[in-house]
């Protein structure tokens, strides 16, 4: 029994960090989800002309709270012919995927639960694509015809644009050299330059291709609520239904993160190595004071003294954050000697800023496009899958094989890169379309292929 | 494909990978069926190889009240069937006791009633749009669409208190006067108007999935239509040119300038162009009405106890979702003998078996939204 | 009756069914009939038991030709407030139709519908509106249907027919023979009796509906 | 201490779910059970600090193959399966092979510590910040002295992909 403890102990003192990050991670995410949950409301209010959430809380800050108490002590309904098991399983699996493979990925150099895994972004999307049992799975324990086309829509789905999503990562990859989380961003600062740059083509499939497997419109058909009612989630109700909302959020900051780490440069700025824009690094600090100075700026505007003063506690924050934001860049410049301490929170700090920006642009950019265009139907879903994405991603491999072969012969380096790879992306854009159009062209009518959707 | 097959008369079809085909009931309770529409529909995998439509479900037996009410007392019922379009339900019914009644309505009063009319018919167009985007996905347009219908609501609450089922109408003309700023209102409504319309045709016209969504899907061919009875945008959709403010002119319309837009396909994005159409055209109307408002009476000379001559009459107009019949037999009575309604989208909604074969469920909610039914006119 | 104004007695022209401009070579009526009777109303609300009929017997081209053609078919031809009534033989009332589609070109049902008049002998008027495209002219068939009598059904000459027919079985129980699936459309199918016949009590109905499938007095 | 506690829990996770697989009736929660068992390998082989194998394992088997068998057996009447008794043929072909497993996991333990490099402990193995960086050298070898047998198994799958589609295209 002893040797137990001991064990125990010594197991919590070896890896007592990644423990605590996966703790916090596990704590702070649900409440991470409802905020986004709020923003998404916001903006789709601000983008429709209305106002959204606006009764709890001053702007309805607190609405996320709110609906996760509604939810909470909501009754749990269980549809009675449902395979009890599977339907409670179900949304765990769901969730559990999604914040397992949380576990992979590095806010920072510094900031990462499996810290150092070598098998890094494949980790990450291993994991996370095992919460497609959570969809099909529940789907199918819910023992309702709407549950179970979301589900096989959503199988179906998941698979194609796996595919797409994993070779548009594959060429990636080819500029890191590893599958290293925090090498593959090191890798971009010694290039100088993101890889999305040096492989738009790429970036752009994984971008689809991550709306697809996080299920956002318009390829939200697993769950279209104008025909499945709500898909796999039809039968859900409550906390369970919650979880699964939490994993679909979840899901969606860790595609966001991958694209980030791998294509946009993780924690690094626009152009790491570019001296000259080294004022960049002032933006972050900027950026709060600014959101700081308008906070104050409309306090005394607001109706009751309470909202002032909420106001300006705000904006105090947000003049604290620009303060920390600004300490690691203006220290070591008013005393060189201080550099070498100091970089470890230049990266901590302002690289979890940069970190976190470009997610939320990239959730940003999903929640634009979920408010501006219809959805796709099954088959033209599967069709763009199929036809254009996948072989748009295979020769881009291709051919940025090839282009970098090429640039190592040349002695290419770092921007420079973009000289072959460009006209390599270009090149594999038009063969894809080439291939889509002799597809189109060959296609019999809409309405004949239309049964072979889940075939693909 | 499912665990639980419903075989229906024992019948099998062979389907896609050799499973059974799946009964997948839609409504009464769906998000896009538009009320409680039920659709009972017989699918191999995704396609739709069969369909029927229950409905009733709001049947409140319309007919049977006109006949134990008086002409006038059952004027406000007629607003509850298309509560969308209530202004044009109560013009239909008006007009129809009018020509049972051989009176006419005055000049001032046909063109406030042409106004208030054909806004109606852009604003439910404009709820059409909203929630057939709604349904092809598009979240947006919805709220730009109420924005612009609130402002037409806001007009009808000026003039005669209500906003949904106004009862704006009496038989014989108008109750009320129109309210001082009538015409600056609908003209500042329908200048504003034109800019917000190309506002939807901005974000759905050209917009590739919408083209997708909607081209080819639901195709009613001019014949089928006819011999399916689709009248209204539908009917027009499909390429035939007919509208009975043309044909056969009621109220004020054979004084102003208008198109019937039509389509040349039949599919639902040929219906959405027509649609699109009709409210610019509508607003042109408003425009040319509210130039010039006769003066003069509102209410033509009837009593207060109306007692048509026996016999019969029957008279449509053109509603927003077509042809809105009242067919009403007077025995010379203060009620009448029988008061029949040809709903536009009852009739309408008969044709949603042709359009739905062979499309997938998505299409499904496409071909709902894009027939514009109201189930309070579909059930009565 | 409505104590009509004079003036609208002169052209007692109801904004409707015939556009000035559009040439209608059937149905050229006389608009007499309505003219002369209806000074006959008394303009103080006396009681003038004598109703005032605005019916008068139609005999247009269409009337003849249809005449001509179906002879004893045709029963009656009026015009009712410038509108064209045909009264044909309840059995013969599908072949008249297909007539009135393909000859005459009557091309759109617009509606089919039913009146009850329980005091007559046939009880039913089973009432057709037709709609010509070409000519832009309805004319209305009426058929005469006693008591649990067939009526043919139209659904084969024209679709829409078919939930138009299953409503009027619904809300009167006139069987369409020849109707492909003739059963309940509004009302659920397990409802007793055809509300809008007009010896449907409404309450006493309602009372039964609602003890039996709610096990509640209606409080009606 | 924990690292046997872990591997015990792993082992018998998935035996314990290689039976449940086997005996369930419902062929979804056998599905489960598979890939619980599956999954459970997958954690033997991140404990031994084979982290590509094991996410291989969860990506190819976890990931995609069962994702495959779901959706199958989601397309299946399943009512109409579990109704059917379902008659075991391959008994004594069973009895057979698992004779054999039993035999050769026999001859392993028996030959424990008489073979060199056989049977030592996980611990013991290499410590843990020595250890290469697994999915590169696995990649090496791979591409170098198992570049034969690599391409081989690439053709197969190849000639079975294009089979397959073949095989759906003649269909329609």
């Amino acid at each position: 029994m002893e040797a137990v403890i001991q064990a125990t102990l010594d197991f919590l003192k070896a890896y007592w960090p990644p423990l605590l990050c996966g703790l916090v991670i596990v704590a702070v995410l649900p409440l991470i989800a409802g905020y986004i949950v709020l923003v998404e409301r916001k903006l789709m209010a601000d983008m429709q002309a209305r106002l959204g959430p606006m009764r709890v809380g001053p702007h309805g800050l607190l609405q996320p709270i709110a609906d996760a108490v509604k939810l909470l002590i909501k009754e749990d309904i269980i549809p009675q012919d449902a395979d009890k098991l599977v339907f409670w399983l179900a949304p765990v699996l769901s969730v559990g995927a999604a914040l397992l493979s949380l576990a992979g990925l590095a806010i920072g150099p510094a900031f990462q639960v499996a810290k150092g895994i070598n098998i890094g972004i494949l980790f990450v999307v291993g994991v996370s694509a095992m919460g497609i049992y959570g969809i099909v799975l529940g789907g199918w324990a819910s023992n309702s015809h709407y549950s179970l086309m979301g589900a096989l829509r959503s199988s179906a789905q998941l698979v194609s644009y796996e595919t797409a999503a994993g070779l548009a990562l594959v060429t990636g990859l080819l500029f890191a050299g590893t599958l290293n989380v925090t090498s593959i961003v090191e890798a971009q600062y010694d290039q100088g330059i993101w890889f999305g740059l040096l492989a738009p083509v790429a970036f752009f499939t994984y971008l689809v291709a991550s709306i697809a497997e996080t299920n956002r419109a318009p390829f939200d058909l697993p769950e279209a609520e104008s025909e499945l009612v709500a898909g796999y989630m039809t039968e859900y109700s409550g906390f369970r239904w919650a979880l699964y909302f939490l994993g679909e959020y979840t899901n969606m900051i860790v595609v966001a993160s991958v694209a980030t780490t791998l294509f946009l440069g993780g924690w690094l700025r626009p152009f790491p190595r570019t001296h000259w824009l080294n004022f960049l690094d002032f933006l972050p600090a900027l950026f709060m004071a600014a959101v700081g100075a308008y906070c104050v700026f409309r306090a005394p505007k607001q109706p009751t003294k309470v909202q002032s003063l909420f106001m300006l506690a705000v904006a105090g924050l947000c003049f604290v954050a620009a303060l920390v934001l600004l300490a690691p860049v203006i220290l070591p410049m008013l005393r060189p000697s201080l550099a070498p301490a100091v970089k470890p929170f230049y990266d901590g700090i302002l690289g979890s800023f940069w970190f976190l920006l470009k997610v939320s642009a990239y959730i940003y950019f999903f929640m634009w496009l979920r408010f501006t265009i219809p959805r796709y139907r099954f088959d033209q879903l599967m069709r763009l899958g199929w036809h254009f994405l996948i072989p748009l991603s295979i020769i881009n491999v291709l051919v940025i094989g090839i282009a970098m072969i090429v640039g190592s012969y040349l002695h290419l380096e770092g921007g420079w890169l973009l000289l072959v790879t460009i006209p390599a992306s270009v090149i594999a854009l038009i063969v894809a379309l080439f291939i889509l159009s002799i597809e189109q062209k060959s296609a019999p009518s809409e309405q004949g292929r239309a049964s072979d959707s889940y075939a693909g | 494909m499912a665990r639980t097959t419903i075989a229906e008369n024992g019948e099998k079809q062979h389907t896609l990978l050799g499973a059974d085909e799946l009964i997948l009931n839609m409504g009464p309770q769906h998000p896009s069926t538009h009320g409680v529409l039920r659709v009972k529909l017989k699918l191999d995998g995704e396609r739709v190889i069969g369909s029927e439509c229950m409905i009733g479900y709001l049947h409140r037996g319309v007919e049977k009240i006109a006949e134990h009410r008086s002409y006038q007392q059952f004027a406000p019922y007629v607003d509850r069937m298309d509560y969308v379009a209530a202004v044009s339900n109560g013009l239909g019914y008006c007009e129809a006791i009018e020509k049972l009644l051989v009176v006419e309505a005055p000049a001032r009063a046909k063109v406030i009633r042409t106004i208030l009319t054909e806004l109606q018919r852009i604003a439910s167009h404009l709820l059409w749009l909203g929630t057939h985007a709604l349904d092809i996905g598009a979240l947006t347009p919805v709220f730009y669409c109420f924005r612009e219908r609130e402002e037409i609501l806001k007009i009808f609450e000026k003039y005669c208190g209500a906003r949904l089922t106004t009862h704006a109408f009496r038989i014989g003309g108008l109750q009320y006067e129109a309210y001082d700023t009538l015409e600056k209102d609908v003209e500042r409504f329908c200048k504003a108007f034109e800019s917000r319309i190309t506002e939807y045709e901005d974000l759905l016209t050209q917009n590739r999935i919408w083209l997708g969504r909607t081209k080819n899907v639901g195709i009613l061919k001019p014949a089928e239509a006819i011999a399916l009875g689709a009248t209204g945008p539908v009917l027009r959709g499909s390429g035939v040119k007919w509208d009975i403010r043309k044909a056969m002119p009621y109220a004020a319309y054979d004084q102003y300038k208008f198109e019937i837009p039509t389509g040349t396909t039949g599919d639902t994005y040929d219906r959405y162009l027509v649609r699109m159409e009709e409210m610019r055209q509508s607003r042109l109307i408003c425009l040319q009405a509210i130039e010039n408002i006769p003066a003069g009476p509102i209410m033509a000379k009837v009593g207060k106890v109306l007692k048509p001559p026996p016999g019969e009459v029957y008279h449509s107009i053109e509603a927003p979702k077509g042809e809105l019949g009242y067919y009403v037999v007077s025995d010379g009575t203060v009620q009448p003998y029988r008061v029949r309604i040809r709903p536009p989208s009852f009739v309408n909604l008969e044709s949603f078996d042709k359009m739905v074969r062979g499309h997938l469920v998505a299409d499904v909610v496409a071909i709902i939204g894009t027939l514009d039914i109201v189930l309070g006119e579909v059930d009565r | 009756m409505a104590d009509e104004p004079k003036e609208q007695q002169a052209p007692p022209v109801p904004a409707g069914d015939k556009p000035a401009a559009s040439p209608s070579p059937p149905s050229t009526p006389p608009a007499k009939a309505a003219e002369g009777v209806a000074p006959a109303a008394p303009k103080p609300p006396a009681p003038p038991k004598a109703p005032v009929s605005l019916q008068t017997p139609l005999n247009n081209e269409l009337v003849t030709r249809l005449r001509a053609k179906f002879t004893s078919g045709i029963l009656e031809a009026i015009e009712d407030r410038k509108q064209a009534i045909i009264i044909v033989e309840c059995a013969r009332l599908a072949e008249v139709a297909l007539h009135l589609r393909d000859e005459e070109k009557f091309d759109l049902l617009s509606d089919l519908t039913a009146v009850d008049w329980p005091k007559r002998e046939k009880r039913f008027d089973i009432v057709l509106n037709l709609y010509s495209f070409p000519k832009n002219e309805r004319v209305r068939v009426k058929a005469h249907a006693a008591e649990g009598e067939q009526v043919p059904s139209v659904f084969g000459i024209w679709p829409t027919a078919n939930w138009l027919e299953r409503e009027v079985f619904d809300m009167f129980g006139i069987v369409f023979s020849g109707h492909p699936d003739l059963k309940r459309i509004l009302l659920p199918d397990g409802w007793q009796g055809y509300p809008l016949r007009k010896d449907y009590d409404i309450i006493q109905q309602d009372t039964a509906w609602v003890k039996e499938n709610l096990g509640i007095e209606s409080g009606q | 201490m924990l690292d046997k506690i872990i591997f015990y829990f792993f082992a018998g996770l998935a035996v314990i779910s290689a039976v449940l697989t086997v005996t369930r009736r419902n062929v979804v929660h056998s599905a489960i059970f598979l890939i619980t068992a599956l999954l459970a390998t997958a954690g033997i082989f991140l404990q031994l600090r084979a982290e590509f194998l094991f996410i291989v394992q969860i990506i190819l088997y976890v990931g995609g193959i069962m994702v495959l068998f779901i959706f199958v057996i989601m397309l299946v009447n399943l009512d109409v399966a579990v109704r059917q008794m379902q008659f075991a043929r391959q008994k004594w072909v069973a009895l057979l092979i698992s004779l054999a497993l039993a035999a050769q996991v026999g001859l392993m333990f028996w030959s424990t510590g008489k073979l060199p490099g056989q049977g030592l402990l996980v611990s013991q193995a290499a410590p843990v910040d020595k250890l290469p960086p697994n999915s590169e050298e696995v990649a090496r070898s791979l591409f170098s002295s198992y570049l034969l047998p690599f391409e081989i198994a690439s053709v197969l799958l190849l000639v079975a992909m294009i089979g397959a589609v073949v095989m759906a295209k003649k269909r329609t």
